[in-house]
């Protein structure tokens, strides 16, 4: 765990609302695919924001982000030299498969978190699928990168770019495991869909991101409950009942 | 520079612990700094079985605060001891239990089984009783003076009583409170507050209303605990927004003995520490020269003197 | 966009109008817009005196907030009604007078003066009744009914009570306020708090407390005016930390008929009239095509539906 | 009345804790000395921060500004290019003196208002002599600005530059009228030793600095009362009671 200021080094718009943010990290920063940081933003918004790892690379982290509400509209105004404080990696990541044809299914900003993944799949010798949503057009970002590590298929709710629909109108039959990050909705679609074995990324609101506060606690399966900052944010598709 | 001090139940090395809720059982914080350096730890709401609390969203940002509505959420009583004391008693640093019940019996079960493990219990008075059908035992001196004794009876250590906000008298209830047995009193718990997710037409948080916490509420804080000293002889625990070590010795001009830090954990996780390091400068900054010295030090010379604000 | 509605005395335009005492009487804004362009205007609290109000510094700033004690500075009903009403009776808006007083009969003084000159009156009831011995009318339903009903019997316009939110429990107040005969509300009034200057080592304001308002306090604003709505079938004026045309969709949705803005002026001059502008376009935003579409839209749809809010 | 963004074109340290911040006013920006501006500091502080206006020059206004608290130091970050929102000018600025020989009395940050003032009169051949206290050397800004327009005695609490003392035990005896602006206790060590008439600049909190609030009120030496922001921050000496 590792709190640090990190100098922007890039941020750029890639579609419509959504940003890839670039920051040299210092050394020594070491984080796996699924695990995400806890990011500050400027005053008076008070509360951090979890945002996934997209790639890492030597020095250099890319986060993608959405600029959903006020705090991640300050971020989009940070320019290249400014500092941004982050607490993180955080979470638990992805578990690699032993499986060999690799699903990745990404909603929005959902996406992100699959590109470092596809990465070290590829590496392992993967063969990979993903099948990305986003609503129309202008949000569609991320597919030359992934097809570098992936066959991509892109869907898009209106159908104004690749195939129309939802994700899980597309999803591919001869998958041994998937992998998917996106809204709970998605999520929920998939798991009556899917019957091979998965791992999900959940999103849950969050204020300490430790396991401090117990503002991101779903239940499992089980009975129990789990923390989705300290315990997820991936779980096995059938550990954590969907709220 | 004395940052030291002795209160009902605690050894104090310094006047900063962290607020109940906001710091969990301490093991996740220990990762970033050694817990010893603490004034004391102070535990989430611990109720007699495992609670899983409300569901999600349970927290909200609010300009300078956030509104949380946790539910209460703990592993229950005999976990705690079982499983998250032993951690704790690894440390040095006093233990302060903080204990929740929706009834008089819950509260008093609570305190028998914890107190014994504990330095000090923290009476969280702001939650419903449902045998009142849900009216808090915090906005009601009666009820409130009644589980204070009840759980003073059953205590084997002090017991500081956790006042919240929401009340038109809060010096009313601080001195029902004291009169009933309280050793000390924690002010503020958070103010009741809500959001409406304009998407949706509804409140955000799936409980409607949260507590509303951080620096937004800090002068609110300041106020009750200037308004209460004078009025009490036991020492106060003062919280809500507490963010620096100048806002911590704002709280003990006002009348508080010691602090403690919730939300500002989640903007900088290393800000207890910080804010530590930083005291002795800030108290000699303004000329004093203890913890001691500042406590009560905005209020005038001739109120009545108090045991632990001299 | 049908921005208009019509609530008891006053047609208005559009649902902002400034919140009394930081607008004064209207002529320092009228350099900056058109007061045509508001709902309406809210007048600074009169007494039936001249007063001068409390020493400075009378304010000071908290996180996303401020701090005030004016203590009521007006120049008295009777000049109010010669030398600041005349310049307001130049636009069409609907003017509403902020009544204040420390005895029941002040404010029906006050009332019988001024009403006659108005459209509507608002009662200032978190003044401290100095016979009661200092208790603020506000925070005691008994005490506030008293007011309200005195003050009905002389009132020639509607009536509506500025609720104080420092209070356990501000549907009781609200009900015993329309049971008195009250026309509306207006919620919620600023929360007491302090803060104290460490160099002095007391508190900032001459007045020691202070009132909190701005973005600090709007989740609690908002959770107040949701609690109340169910309960009452007059309409809910709402304030408190609004800054955006969203925060009065907030407000509308939480069961506010109207808004006021008060500390958010402070901060820029401008903001009422660029609230009015954004106001259609943030209605649609969120599919709504009426101003009176929103009103009380976060509730669920069994609540009892009232008067002012289908 | 004027509400405007305005971009830095300057933002320097010029004495301990001290900064001279300069703004470009776009077109028809007009002020007089001893008038002051309301400036929009960055988020969580909430109010403006009422700065006097120390000199303006075509298209370009100078405020001097001492980081007391957190608000002033927010503005301490501000960078070329950077904008800034501005109310104003606001207030009634110095009447200008029919007598010929003037004192400036200035404590602190009360002396920049009083350079713009100094032009003024210069350019009016008047005779000028200004007494500038200042805590230490440190402390010390706008002498030479200032020896440009006025004979300048500098006094420093602790002696460590020019004379030593408070401004009040190096008062100039033949002065006709005087000006000062400076902290309370100042100006009321003034009023109590110069008999000659004189205006004083007052400082009070302030919310809306447009009289609509009456956070800034003082009372009047007749029972009246007056707004700072708005009736002021200049009066006559015996007009007002100082708080
Ligand atoms: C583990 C994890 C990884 C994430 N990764 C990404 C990512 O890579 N890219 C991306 O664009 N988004 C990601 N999100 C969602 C992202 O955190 C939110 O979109 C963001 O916090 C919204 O902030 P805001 O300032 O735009 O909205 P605001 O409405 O101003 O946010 C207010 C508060 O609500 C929280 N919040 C609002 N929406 C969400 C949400 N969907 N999930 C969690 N918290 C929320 C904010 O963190 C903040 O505390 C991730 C969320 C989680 C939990
Ligand atoms: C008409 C007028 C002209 C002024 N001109 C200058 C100037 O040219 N240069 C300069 O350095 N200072 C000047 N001041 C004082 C300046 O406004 C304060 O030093 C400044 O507002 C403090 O802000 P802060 O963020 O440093 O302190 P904080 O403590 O963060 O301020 C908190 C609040 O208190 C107010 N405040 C604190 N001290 C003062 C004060 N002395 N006067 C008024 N408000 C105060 C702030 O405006 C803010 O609202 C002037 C004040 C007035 C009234
Ligand atoms: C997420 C969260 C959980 C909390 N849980 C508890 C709790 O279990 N028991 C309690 O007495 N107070 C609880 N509180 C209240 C805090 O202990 C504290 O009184 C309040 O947040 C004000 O301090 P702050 O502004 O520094 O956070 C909680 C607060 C937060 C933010
Ligand atoms: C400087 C100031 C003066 C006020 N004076 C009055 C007043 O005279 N009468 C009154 O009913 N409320 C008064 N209020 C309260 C406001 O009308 C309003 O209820 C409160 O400030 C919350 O709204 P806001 O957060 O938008 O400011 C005053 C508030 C401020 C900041
Ligand atoms: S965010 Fe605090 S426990 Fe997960
Ligand atoms: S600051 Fe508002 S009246 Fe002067």
């Amino acid at each position: 765990m590792n709190l640090r200021n990190m100098k922007v080094a890039g941020n750029r718009k890639i579609a419509a609302d959504t940003y890839e943010l670039k920051l040299y990290t210092g050394p020594d920063f070491k984080t796996s695919p699924g695990q995400f940081v806890h990011v500050l933003v400027d005053p008076p918004h008070y509360l951090r924001r979890p945002l996934s790892v997209a790639s890492i690379s030597r020095d250099e982290l890319t986060l993608v982000y959405k600029t959903f509400g006020e705090g991640t509209k300050t971020l989009a105004g940070k320019k290249i030299g400014e500092e941004i404080n982050i607490l993180g990696p955080l979470g638990n990541g992805f578990t690699f498969p032993e499986e060999k044809r690799v699903m990745l299914i990404g909603g929005g900003v959902g996406v992100p978190p699959l590109l470092e993944l596809a990465s070290d799949l590829h590496e392992m010798g993967k063969s990979i699928h993903a099948v990305l949503g986003f609503k129309s057009e202008q949000d569609v970002f991320y597919e030359e990168e992934l097809k570098g590590f992936a066959e991509v298929t892109v869907v898009t709710e209106d159908g104004s770019y690749g195939k129309k629909g939802l994700v899980t109108e597309w999803l591919d039959d001869s998958a041994d495991i998937f992998y998917a990050c996106g809204p709970n909705p998605m999520l929920r679609a998939l798991l009556t869909e899917l019957e091979i074995p998965g791992f999900i990324s959940m999103e849950e609101r969050m204020g300490c991101a430790i396991g401090a506060c117990f503002a991101c606690t779903i239940e499992t399966t089980d009975g129990g409950y789990v923390n989705v900052c300290k315990d997820g944010p991936v779980f096995p598709k059938d550990k954590v009942v969907l709220p | 520079m004395k940052l030291s001090q002795t209160l009902p139940g605690l050894k104090l090395k310094n006047p900063v612990m962290p607020a109940s809720g906001c710091f969990s059982f301490g093991k996740e914080y220990a990762q970033f700094y050694d817990l010893n350096r603490l004034g004391a730890i102070v535990m989430k709401a611990a109720t007699k079985d495992s609670r899983f609390g409300n569901k999600t969203p349970r927290v909200a940002e609010t300009s300078s605060g956030m509104l949380n509505a946790i539910g209460l959420q703990n592993p229950g009583v005999d976990n705690i001891i079982n499983e998250e004391l032993p951690f704790l008693d690894t440390f040095s640093t006093p233990k302060i239990a903080n204990i929740a019940g929706s009834t008089t019996e819950e509260y008093e079960e609570v305190t028998e089984k914890l107190s014994s493990h504990v330095d000090a219990v923290e009476l969280n008075i702001s939650c419903p009783n449902v045998k009142e059908g849900g009216i808090q035992f915090g906005t009601d001196p009666a009820l409130a003076s009644e589980v204070v004794r009840a759980v003073k009876r059953k205590s084997k250590v002090p017991v500081y009583v956790k006042l919240s906000p929401n009340v038109s008298d809060i010096k009313g209830m601080a001195v029902a409170c004291e009169e009933a047995g309280a050793d000390g009193l924690s002010m503020i718990n958070t103010l009741t507050g809500m959001q409406i997710l304009k998407e949706k037409r509804k409140p955000l948080l799936a409980n409607n209303t949260g507590g509303l916490s951080g620096p937004a509420i800090k002068p609110i804080a300041i106020r009750m605990i200037y308004e209460v000293y004078p009025h009490v002889s036991i020492p106060i625990i003062g919280m809500g927004g507490i963010e620096t070590a100048e806002d911590v010795l704002e709280f003990l001009l006002a009348g508080a003995s010691a602090t403690a830090v919730g939300t500002a954990n989640f903007h900088q996780p290393l800000i207890m520490p910080e804010i530590i390091d930083a005291l002795p400068g800030i108290l000699e900054k303004y000329g004093l020269s203890s913890v001691h010295e500042a406590i009560g030090g905005a209020h005038d010379e001739n109120i009545a003197s108090s045991l632990y604000s001299s």
